[in-house]
C-alpha cells in the first residue's frame, strides 16, 4: 500500500511521485471510497475533523493526473469524481434561495461517516483476524469419536393386517375390505371432488340432485349413495363456508347455492 | 522440579524445561488434538527441550482416572479415550416404525394359520417363493421360530410364531384366529372359493399333526 | 392437573438421573468424542432422563479452568478446546487457512459486525461491489449463510455468520467480537441512508452491475 509515502513530510515533488505511485497501483485499490480513504490519510488527522473539501480536490486532483497518464479508470472512479465535483461546487457557493435537495455540509458529512465507517470496518477485520484461530492456535478434537447412528426398525402390523393378508391368500384375489359391491358406492370424498369445482358455478339454489353423476340417479342403489355422499359432502362445504343449503320442508328437495360474502 | 534435573541438560539448555503442571497441560492438549495416538518420542520433540513426557503422562493418566475420558496406552503412543463405561453416549437411537411388506405379513399370516409349516408348504400356499429375507425377517422380529422338522423326506424344517407374536396380536393362542368361517362372516373373505383351491387345512386340523410330532428339540429356542 | 401429573412422572422414570459426577463424565466424554460444538439439547437427549447438562457443564468448565484444554462456549453450543497458548505445539495438526482476499475479509467482517446485513448494504458500506466469488467463498468455509429476508422491497436476502466462524475466530456469541460495543457506541453500526436525493454514488448507480461484479474480482488476490 501506497499510504506511507504520504506519512512523511512531503515536499512537493515527492507528493507528486507519491501520487503518481498511487495512480499506477490504482488496481490495489478497492473502489473509490478505499481511495479516498488513502488521500484522506495525508491530511493527518482525525476521519472526523477531515476537510472533506480538501479531500475532494485531492480525489479530482488525482483523476486528472490518471486522465493525463492515460491510465484507465474503472467507470466507478469515473462516477465519484463527479458526485465529488458536485459536492465541491456546493461546499463552495452559498445555497441559493429555494434550492433543494441536501446541502454541501449534509453530504460531506455522510461522506465523512461513511469513510470513517469502512476504516472502523477495515479495523475490526484486522482484529478479528488477528484473533486466536482454530487450527492454527486452537485445536479441536483430533480424533473424533463419530456418533454411531443406530436406527431401530420397528415393522408393525395389527391383526386386522393379518387377517387381511390371510384373506388375501385364501381368495387369491385383490383383498377388498368390504365385500359390498362398490360399483354402486360412492364416497364422501368423491362427492366432494366432484362438488367443489361446480359449487363455483352455484349461484342460485339448485337442487342436490342435480350434482349427482350422471346416470347415478337412475339406478335405486347408486342413486342411495350417490345422494347420501353428496349431501354429506354439502354439509361439509357448508360448514367451510363454502355453500349454504335449505331444505323448504321435510322431504323436500335440499337445496343448495354458494355462499354470499 | 529443577532440581531432580541433570546438570548436563541444565547446561544444554538455554531456558529451564518448563514447570511439571506446564508439561502435563502440553500433554494433554497434544493428545487432545492428536489424530493418531502419540508417542513418548514424539511427545518429547513437540515439547520443549528438557521436558519429561513419560513424568507429564504419568501425572495425566491420573489425573484422568474415573473421569469421562481416559490416557490409555495405543501401541506405542498415547491416546485419549472414552470411559467404556459412556460408550453408550455414543449412540443415537431412533426408532423408525415401518409397515410389514405384503410377503411378510402373508408369510406370517399363512405360519400363523397353518403351524408348523414348512417353507414349500408356504409357497404352495402363497404361490410364490419365499425369500430368504422374508424368513429372515420375521424370525428377527422374533415373532416366529423354527418349530420341529417334519417327518418326511428331507427332515424339513417347519415354522411356528412365538410367545411374542401372540403378545404383538393380543391373542392367547394361535388357534384363537379367527377361522375362515369368521372371516367370511366378517366380510373379510368373498364367499365364493378360490378358483381351483383345495381345502386347505385350517389351524385346528393342523393341530392334530403338531401332537403327533415329538422329534427334534434342536430347533427350539 | 399438575399436582396428578407428579407422581405419574415419577413413576414414569425408572432410574432417578445419575448423580452429578456421573452428569459431569458424560458432558466430558461426549464434548470430547466430538469435533464440533454439542448443545445443551442435544447433550440432554444423549444422557439419561432427568439429566441437568447445563448444570454438568458449569462443573466441567471449572475442572478445565488452567488446563491444557479448555471447554468453550460456542454460539448454543459447548465445545473442548486445546488452550491458545500451546498452539506451538501444534504444527503438525495446523491446518493452512486459506489466504483470504482483502475484500474477503472486509466483506465477513461486515457481516459479523452488521449482521443481518444484505448484499446491497455491505457494498454501501465499501463502495464497492461485492463479487459472488466472495460470497461464495465464505459460505463455503462455512463462516457465513443466509439469513431471514429482509422486509423491504424486493426481499432481499441477508447474511449472518455461522456457529463455525464463532468457533474459528474462539468466539462466544457474535456479540463478543472485538470492539462491538465501541463501534455501536460511536454510531458507525448504523444504517444512516445518505441525505437527500443526491446520493453518493454507490455500486447500484452504475448501469452494468454485471460488468462492474468482474471487475471487482480482479482486485482480488
Amino acid at each position: 500500500m501506497a499510504e506511507d509515502d504520504f506519512q512523511s513530510d512531503a515536499l512537493s515533488v515527492s507528493e507528486r511521485l507519491a501520487a503518481e505511485a498511487l495512480i499506477v497501483d490504482v488496481d490495489g485499490f478497492e473502489g473509490p471510497l478505499d481511495l479516498l480513504l488513502t488521500l484522506s490519510r495525508t491530511q493527518k488527522v482525525d476521519l472526523r475533523r477531515i476537510s472533506v473539501l480538501q479531500l475532494a480536490e485531492q480525489y479530482l486532483d488525482f483523476i486528472e493526473k490518471a486522465r493525463h497518464l492515460r491510465i484507465e479508470l474503472a467507470a466507478d472512479y469515473l462516477v465519484m469524481a463527479a458526485w465529488l465535483a458536485f459536492l465541491k461546487s456546493r461546499l463552495l457557493l452559498p445555497p441559493e434561495p429555494g434550492d433543494e435537495g441536501p446541502s454541501g455540509e449534509e453530504m460531506a458529512a455522510h461522506l465523512a461517516f461513511q469513510l470513517e465507517r469502512l476504516a472502523a470496518m477495515r479495523e475490526a477485520a484486522a482484529r478479528l483476524m488477528a484473533r486466536d484461530r482454530k487450527g492454527r492456535d486452537f485445536f479441536a478434537r483430533g480424533a473424533p469419536e463419530t456418533v454411531t447412528r443406530k436406527r431401530e426398525i420397528r415393522y408393525q402390523a395389527s391383526l386386522i393386517d393379518l387377517m387381511q393378508a390371510y384373506a388375501r391368500i385364501r381368495t387369491r384375489d385383490e383383498f377388498r375390505p368390504f365385500v359390498m359391491d362398490r360399483e354402486a358406492i360412492m364416497t364422501m370424498e368423491q362427492a366432494l371432488e366432484r362438488m367443489r369445482p361446480l359449487i363455483g358455478y352455484a349461484g342460485e339454489w339448485t337442487d342436490l340432485t342435480a350434482y349427482l353423476p350422471e346416470g347415478w340417479a337412475r339406478d335405486p342403489a347408486r342413486r342411495r349413495s350417490a345422494m347420501a355422499a353428496s349431501f354429506a359432502a354439502s354439509l361439509e362445504l357448508a360448514k367451510a363456508g363454502l355453500i349454504e343449503i335449505e331444505q323448504a320442508e321435510t322431504f323436500a328437495p335440499i337445496r343448495i347455492r354458494k355462499a354470499r360474502q | 522440579m529443577s532440581d531432580e534435573m541433570e546438570p548436563e541438560e541444565q547446561g544444554e539448555t538455554l531456558f529451564d524445561a518448563p514447570p511439571m503442571g506446564e508439561q502435563e497441560r502440553m500433554v494433554e492438549a497434544v493428545l487432545f488434538a492428536a489424530a493418531e495416538p502419540v508417542s513418548v518420542a514424539e511427545l518429547a520433540e513437540r515439547m520443549p527441550h528438557g521436558s519429561d513426557p513419560a513424568e507429564a503422562l504419568a501425572h495425566l493418566k491420573k489425573r484422568y482416572e474415573g473421569r469421562g475420558v481416559r490416557l490409555v496406552r495405543v501401541g506405542d503412543g498415547w491416546a485419549m479415550r472414552t470411559a467404556p463405561d459412556l460408550g453408550f453416549l455414543m449412540h443415537k437411537e431412533s426408532v423408525e416404525t415401518r409397515r410389514l411388506s405384503r410377503a411378510a405379513i402373508e408369510t406370517l399370516a399363512i405360519i400363523a394359520y397353518h403351524q408348523p409349516v414348512t417353507r414349500a408348504e408356504i409357497e404352495e400356499i402363497r404361490g410364490v417363493s419365499v425369500s430368504r429375507g422374508t424368513i429372515d425377517l420375521l424370525i428377527e422380529m422374533e415373532w416366529i421360530r423354527f418349530g420341529r422338522r417334519r417327518m418326511t423326506p428331507g427332515r424339513p424344517v417347519t415354522f411356528v410364531v412365538t410367545q411374542e407374536f401372540l403378545d404383538h396380536f393380543g391373542l392367547e393362542s394361535a388357534r384363537d384366529l379367527p377361522g375362515l368361517k369368521e372371516l367370511r362372516a366378517a366380510g373379510l373373505l368373498e364367499s365364493r372359493p378360490p378358483p381351483g383351491a383345495a381345502a386347505m387345512p385350517g389351524p385346528e386340523a393342523e393341530a392334530e399333526e403338531e401332537a403327533t410330532e415329538g422329534q427334534s428339540e434342536l430347533f427350539e429356542d
